[in-house]
């Protein structure tokens, strides 16, 4: 029981970011709203910068950002992992920026079709591609 | 200052893209003439590029002066310099060529378009040349957001097809991330060669394991192959002209790239095709990618559909070619990437020539089209011969060496699957011929005095020049393969790098 | 459809948790993703960029290259915006509505009817009635100021303090966007034009890509601030310091433009008249 | 022998290929069937003056660029590949000009078109006569089927489509479904495709794949039209004449029958076909479309149909002679080759006269035309006296050979199923004859108004009654060039 413990107390970050991961993703596949499935969208891919994030921690250290000046020697395990929150800072602006155009997309169907309804959508489709044709 | 040339290569499309932004909104005539000429400049420096890596072996670029773990480097081999070549020359073929459509087509929005085509030319450039694992990520991210945003722009389907992409590319791309984030906790380096030094040292071979998986489905889906293409038709068959011909020949081949670079270079060839049992299950997946492709390809009524779903089938042979195992396989897949993007280039820009002449796309009205459009079908000719594999033209090459890959591999399921796809493709284009070549059987003499409708003269040249292309490169297969192909193969096998 | 993609959903995220198994501990100090590369960085970070915030050393130095996409990726989400959305064809809405400034009334013109002009007396306001807001408009107005002084702050702060390029720009980005709320989009447009946001956007990735090439063009690798020094007369270390804050400054611009030109589109759907 | 190399091979395939451009540009007709007649005296002069050189046992070579590691894109002219290309560049001469006649004759629409892909066709024919390895011959083989496709369905109408499909589907199905695996396989096996004397695989194979291989080169060649495979013959006939004329009776078939004869003798090999015993299964083959052919013609009422089940039956008695494996077996076989082409084009030819002439089309309707038409029927006698084998045409000699050659290869069914053949080949041809000539007064139906086939119809199915009579006369480039191939193959 007390091995369980630590396990979980040294592992549960993990779970959280794909049990996010997994909401997102059945959010984008289950959803009929076009609107609801971009909100899947994002998250999952918040999941994936919690992922990135959760690496760079170092227990006991903090942010990373030399507060004493030049000539002290610097131990890397006073400072959390730079590296991840960097790639981070790239991953959040990307998930922005899908946002904006998906979003850009989703206004676009809307002019169109009057509704956000994926099922609406496609039935009105099918219907337009019945009358051309 | 010659040492610079490879920043060029991305550097001169970007600067353009800003420059196009800020003239556009000034004087709209300068956007065409900027980007034709960065696309040219970038041309020449791919090729400058190529023949430095051939005389003096791989570049090392190190970008901001830092050495490769620490900052990020470049790592320009013979197979990246290739394909650097091949992007610049489609691009620069189709800027030219869909001048007319795209002025028709988006008369409000030309500016942003071009800034649009110089991005995605950017971003697909950026993924070729990069050494770095995350840095592939990004310009995957720019290439696909402006491939949206040119696809979204087509008929009223459009932009549902290309939402629907979007998920499916977002998916694709995020699992990538997921997959280099597993790598990231394993190794604790980004850059491609650090990761491959470190990789064998590690002792917890599962971790790798589903990193490569996740990185895999990750590309597959990027990639549509088979069982995650369902984006690619919709997408590329409403998409408009101009953006249909870029986009079409190039994401796939690249992302198929990207599946050799990460295979070979990072995760190194014992590992990825002994250790992980997936190569028969991939090989099987391109045989079914093969024959369902050409059937639903048959299905098809209209001709970019039918064109979309024969990509689909030109990935399985690539993803199959690939994952074969063997030097041979590896290089008909890397000459298929070529010789697809050639094919796919030309096929595109003649639906846009038809469509932009007779804007219809569906088989019937494609009646009588040999005498109404001599040169666009010849063309067209060219271009369907090189995908059925008929010798001079440069299909018949790489079908060579995937049958060759296929049969000393001992996969004579894909070797099957290959002559019946080529069988299939024999039926799907002389279909279009039959359609095109018979006029409707009763008026003849009325279709006489229609004349000729031919595309116009800035469409045409580069089509022609184009299916030239494709029977030279047949020509030069060989030198191909044995100047550039044999050693960018032998160094990722031996892991040289 | 539902169940079959909720079970493959659950499939995979049983797998995934399976294979955390073997990840290092959370926080560990030994994991190798905190050993190799960012022992580096936290080491030698300070004396080669002179700049205390290791992450804006890495992010605007180390990994350069990398910034400069990302903030042509949101160049690219705003492009793709307006090359979506924004429609030019002037189809007039079918009536518009006046309000008289001092007694509240609102004025529904039709199409092709007589409109009164935006004065003292009349101000138009959006077909989704607007409520009379004076508490809003006023405490805007009173706020976004130290707004935006805050965002510079955070942008020439980044070398020393948590913030920089990004954080700076979306916040300016953010000001604007709330003067839109409050007041209306039209008020907002004529005070920064469309034209003036893309050109923006752009001029701020230039100026990115411009210090790059510059350095390119003094002879060392494209975005290597250390040749920067025979430009600015100091030594390497400190020419870096400052290509980073130059290069931040590019991030704000660009960010906030975009914020803007983006905000614009989706709002309006591309017409620019009426919106939020 | 040092193969003397120079660029003769190359010119000879291109002439006609250079003469394209000219001919899509020519303004009047008269100004391009000038250019075509120069193209073809060009190209049967270039491809005569090669002669002297490989009589005397030399090669000519000349190779272009390298295709994949160990097979290059190689032109090389020897006894057996010399023989095809004089007959069939001399017989484009004398189809060019009948071509002028039948098509001013029925005044057919876009004759440019006609011409050019005529040319091509010839020059892949030519191509594949000189070709130094199997994948030149097969990049050949496949231009040769699509230059070809246009000119079979000249007439763009219903009939056309739908033989234009069927021809497509046996040629490209039997070439990239069956050629192209089993030149992979050869290729992977022998590490090079260029032909060998004594066979390239000679010994590197064991039974059973052998067989295997054996039959997708037979069958893959479908324009060998070997019985499941020949139905795409029939259907072709509903090309105008000069096309079913010079390709399907000349080149395009012959084209079939001489890379299945090449595969035999040079890839294969005699001796391993001889010890695998495979030599009597290939001749069961060709016996079987000799006589299934030959009484399916006894059934066909139009003219032209009957005239190509003749042809699948002849092409048989090639691949007969290559089957036999024996010295002079192969020798006929080689010179069925000519004899069958000088004899078949001249009956061709009389057909496409009597069409223009009269536009009679089936043979229950020619009672009486002999009176009429004495020079054309004339033609069609000695034309049906050399395919049937008869003394004082040509085909007597290469069917003589071919005796001699079932009997050295001691296999007297062979020499039966022979016999038996020219005597159904008789009762096919024949009463077509009689029945033209000697009928009385009431049955013609044809009472004296119509007169001779035009000067330019007439001409050339004369010029080659006369040239078949002579070859039984002279054969001697042909004889002495089969002999020299022969010597090339079992000399090993």
């Amino acid at each position: 029981m007390e091995e369980l413990t630590t396990l979980v107390m040294a592992k549960y970050n993990y779970w959280g970011v794909v049990i996010l991961l997994g909401i997102g993703l059945y959010a984008m596949i289950a959803k009929n709203n076009l609107v609801k499935k971009i909100i899947g969208m994002n998250i999952f891919q918040t999941a994936i910068i919690l992922f990135y994030i959760s690496i760079s921690t170092k227990y006991g250290a903090s942010i990373p950002i030399i507060h004493h000046g030049h000539g002290h020697t610097i131990h890397p395990a006073d400072y959390m992992n730079p590296l991840p929150h960097v790639l981070m800072l790239t991953a959040i602006v990307v998930s922005v920026a899908t946002l904006g155009v998906a979003l850009a997309l989703a206004v676009r169907i809307y002019n169109h079709h009057d509704t956000l309804e994926e099922d609406e959508v496609l039935s009105q489709l099918t219907t337009d591609e019945s009358t051309q044709a | 200052m010659s040492s610079q040339i490879p920043a060029f290569i991305i550097v001169v499309p970007l600067l353009a893209a800003l420059v196009v932004n800020i003239a556009g909104w000034a004087r709209r005539s300068l956007c065409f003439p900027t980007a034709v000429c960065a696309l040219a400049a970038a041309w020449i420096s791919t090729i400058i590029v190529m023949l430095r890596v051939s005389r003096e072996g791989d570049i090392i670029y190190r970008m901001a002066g830092w050495d490769p773990p620490w900052g990020i480097s470049w790592h320009i081999d013979h197979l990246n310099a290739l394909i650097l070549i091949l992007i610049a020359t489609v691009a620069l073929i189709n800027i030219v060529a869909t001048r007319s459509t795209a002025a028709q087509e988006f008369p409000d929005r030309l500016g942003i378009f071009y800034c649009l085509y110089l991005l995605f030319v950017t971003g697909v450039m950026g993924i070729v040349i990069t050494g770095d694992v995350f840095n592939l990520y990004v310009l995957l991210e720019i290439a696909s957001l402006s491939g949206y945003a040119l696809l979204g722009m087509g008929g009223s389907r459009a932009s549902v097809s290309s939402l629907n992409y979007l998920f499916m590319g977002t998916i694709g791309a995020s699992l990538y991330l997921f997959g280099t984030g597993y790598l990231y906790i394993a190794t604790g380096s980004l850059n491609m060669v650090d990761i491959a030094s470190i990789l064998p040292t590690l002792e917890n071979i599962s971790l790798i394991k589903v990193s490569f998986v996740l990185c895999l489905v990750g590309l597959f889906m990027k990639m549509a192959f088979f069982p995650l293409h369902t984006w690619l038709p919709n997408a590329y068959s409403h998409a408009p002209g101009p953006s249909a011909s870029l986009i079409a020949p190039l994401t796939t081949k690249v992302m198929l790239y990207v599946m050799i670079r990460v295979a070979l270079t990072i995760y190194q060839p014992d590992f990825a095709f002994s250790q992980m049992a997936l190569q028969d299950i991939v090989v099987w997946l391109a045989v079914i990618a093969i024959i369902s492709g050409s059937i639903l390809a048959w299905k098809q009524d209209r001709l970019k559909r039918m064109l979309a779903y024969i990509i689909v089938v030109e990935v399985g042979y690539m993803a199959g070619g690939f994952w074969l195992g063997n030097q041979t396989g590896v290089t008909g897949a890397v000459l298929h990437i070529v010789n697809d993007a050639m094919m796919t280039l030309c096929l595109f820009l003649t639906a846009g020539a038809i469509a932009s002449r007779i804007n219809a796309d569906a088989f019937k009205h494609l009646q009588g089209l040999f005498r109404r459009m001599p040169f666009t079908m010849t063309a067209f000719m060219v271009a369907a011969l090189s995908i059925i594999g008929v010798p001079p033209t440069c299909g018949f090459f790489s079908k060579w060496y995937l049958l060759s890959g296929g049969i000393e591999a001992g996969h004579y399921e894909f070797t099957a699957a290959l002559i019946i796809s080529s069988l299939i493709n024999v039926l799907l284009f002389f279909r279009v011929v039959e359609i095109s070549y018979y006029e409707p059987f009763d008026n003849h003499q009325e279709n006489e005095q229609q004349g000729i409708q031919e595309a116009s003269l800035d469409m045409l040249l580069p089509l022609l020049a184009t299916a030239g292309l494709l029977i030279v490169l047949g020509f030069y297969a060989h030198s191909l393969v044995t100047w550039i192909i044999e050693p960018a193969v032998s160094s990722l096998f031996t892991g040289s790098l | 459809m539902k169940s079959f993609g909720l079970a493959c959903v659950v499939l995979l995220c049983a797998a995934l948790i399976y294979s955390t198994m073997n990840f290092p501990d959370w926080g560990s100090l030994n994991s190798p993703a905190s050993e190799h590369v960012s022992d580096y960085y936290i080491q030698n970070a300070l004396e080669e960029t002179a700049v205390p915030n290791l992450v804006t050393a890495v992010l605007a130095d180390y990994r350069g290259y990398d910034t400069l996409f990302e903030t042509t990726v949101i160049l690219t989400a705003g492009f793709a915006c307006f090359f979506l959305l924004r429609r030019y064809r002037r189809k007039p809405p079918p009536y518009r509505l006046y309000r008289h400034i001092e007694t509240g009334v609102t004025l529904i013109i039709e199409q092709g009817g007589k409109e009164p002009t935006e004065s003292e007396e009349f101000m138009r306001i959006d077909s989704q009635w607007v409520p009379y807001d004076l508490v809003i408009q006023k405490a805007a107005r009173l706020v976004i100021p130290f707004l935006q002084l805050f965002a510079l702050y955070v942008i020439f702060h980044g070398h020393h303090s948590p913030g920089g390029g990004f954080q700076g720009g979306v916040i300016l980005g953010a000001t604007l966007i709330l003067l839109a709320i409050a007041n209306d989009l039209r008020s907002t447009t004529k005070r920064i034009s469309e034209r003036i946001s893309a050109q923006l956007a752009s001029t701020g990735v230039l100026v990115y890509a411009g210090t790059g090439a510059l350095c390119l063009l003094l002879g060392a690798n494209f975005l290597d601030y250390s040749a920067l020094s025979r430009l600015i007369a100091t030594d390497p270390v400190m020419a870096r310091s400052h290509g980073i804050l130059l290069v931040e400054i590019g991030v704000a611009i660009a960010v906030s433009a975009v914020m803007i030109w983006i905000y614009y589109n989706l709002v309006s759907a591309g017409r620019h008249d009426e919106g939020l | 022998m040092i193969p003397i190399v120079s660029v003769k091979p190359l010119i000879a395939v291109l002439v006609s290929l250079a003469v394209i451009p000219v001919l899509i540009s020519a303004r009047k007709p008269n100004v391009r069937e000038a250019w075509t007649f120069a193209a073809a005296f060009g190209k049967f002069a270039i491809v005569a003056s090669m002669v002297p050189a490989v009589m005397a046992g030399r090669t000519l070579e000349f190779s272009i660029t390298t295709l994949f590691a160990g097979i290059a894109f190689k032109l090389e002219v020897d006894a057996f590949g010399l023989l095809f290309a004089l007959v069939s560049s001399f017989l484009w001469i004398v189809t060019s000009a009948y071509s002028i006649g039948y098509m001013r004759g029925l005044d057919e629409h876009s004759q440019t078109r006609y011409f050019c892909y005529f040319a091509a066709a010839l020059s892949a024919t030519i191509g594949v006569a000189f070709s130094a390895n199997l994948l030149t011959m097969y990049i050949f083989y496949e231009i040769l089927s699509l230059s070809t496709y246009p000119l079979v369905t000249h007439h763009q109408d219903r009939e056309a489509r739908s033989s234009g499909r069927r021809y497509l589907l046996y040629i490209m199905v039997g070439s990239i479904g069956l050629v192209l695996p089993a030149m992979v396989i050869v290729y992977l096996l022998a590490g090079t495709l260029d032909f060998a004397a004594g066979g390239l695989l000679a010994g590197s194979l064991s039974a059973v794949p052998a067989l295997f291989l054996l039959l997708m080169f037979v069958f893959g060649f479908s324009k060998a039209a070997i019985m499941p495979v020949h139905a795409w013959l029939p259907a072709a006939m509903v090309a105008p004449t000069p096309v079913s004329a010079l390709l399907h009776a000349v080149a395009v078939v012959k084209v079939g029958v001489f890379c299945v004869f090449r595969v035999i003798t040079e890839i294969f090999g005699p001796g391993m076909l001889h010890d695998f015993g495979y030599g009597p299964l290939l001749c069961a083959i060709a016996a079987v479309t000799i006589l299934v052919s030959s009484f399916i013609a006894l059934s066909q009422d139009n003219l032209k149909r009957r005239l190509a089940f003749s042809t699948i039956g002849q092409l048989s008695y090639i691949v007969l002679g290559a089957a036999l494996l024996t010295q002079s077996g192969m020798a006929g076989g080689m010179l069925h080759i000519a004899m069958h082409a000088f004899g078949k084009i001249t009956l061709f030819f009389c057909a496409g006269a009597i069409v223009v002439a009269t536009g009679v089309k089936n043979i229950s309707e020619m009672t009486g035309i002999g009176k009429q038409m004495p020079a054309t029927m004339g033609a069609f006698f000695i034309g049906s006296l050399s395919v049937i084998g008869l003394p004082p045409c040509g085909g007597f000699i290469s069917k003589w050979h071919l005796a001699i050659g079932t009997i050295e290869a001691d296999q007297l069914i062979m020499l039966a199923v022979l016999l038996l053949s020219s005597l159904l080949n008789a009762a096919y041809f024949l009463p077509v004859v009689y029945r033209a000539f000697f009928c009385t007064e009431s049955e013609s139906l044809f009472a004296n108004q119509i007169k001779e086939a035009p000067g330019w119809c007439l001409a050339p199915p004369v010029l080659t009654a006369v040239a078949s009579i002579l070859l039984f006369f002279y054969p001697q480039p042909f004889l002495g060039l089969s002999r020299l191939a022969v010597t090339r193959i079992l000399g090993g």
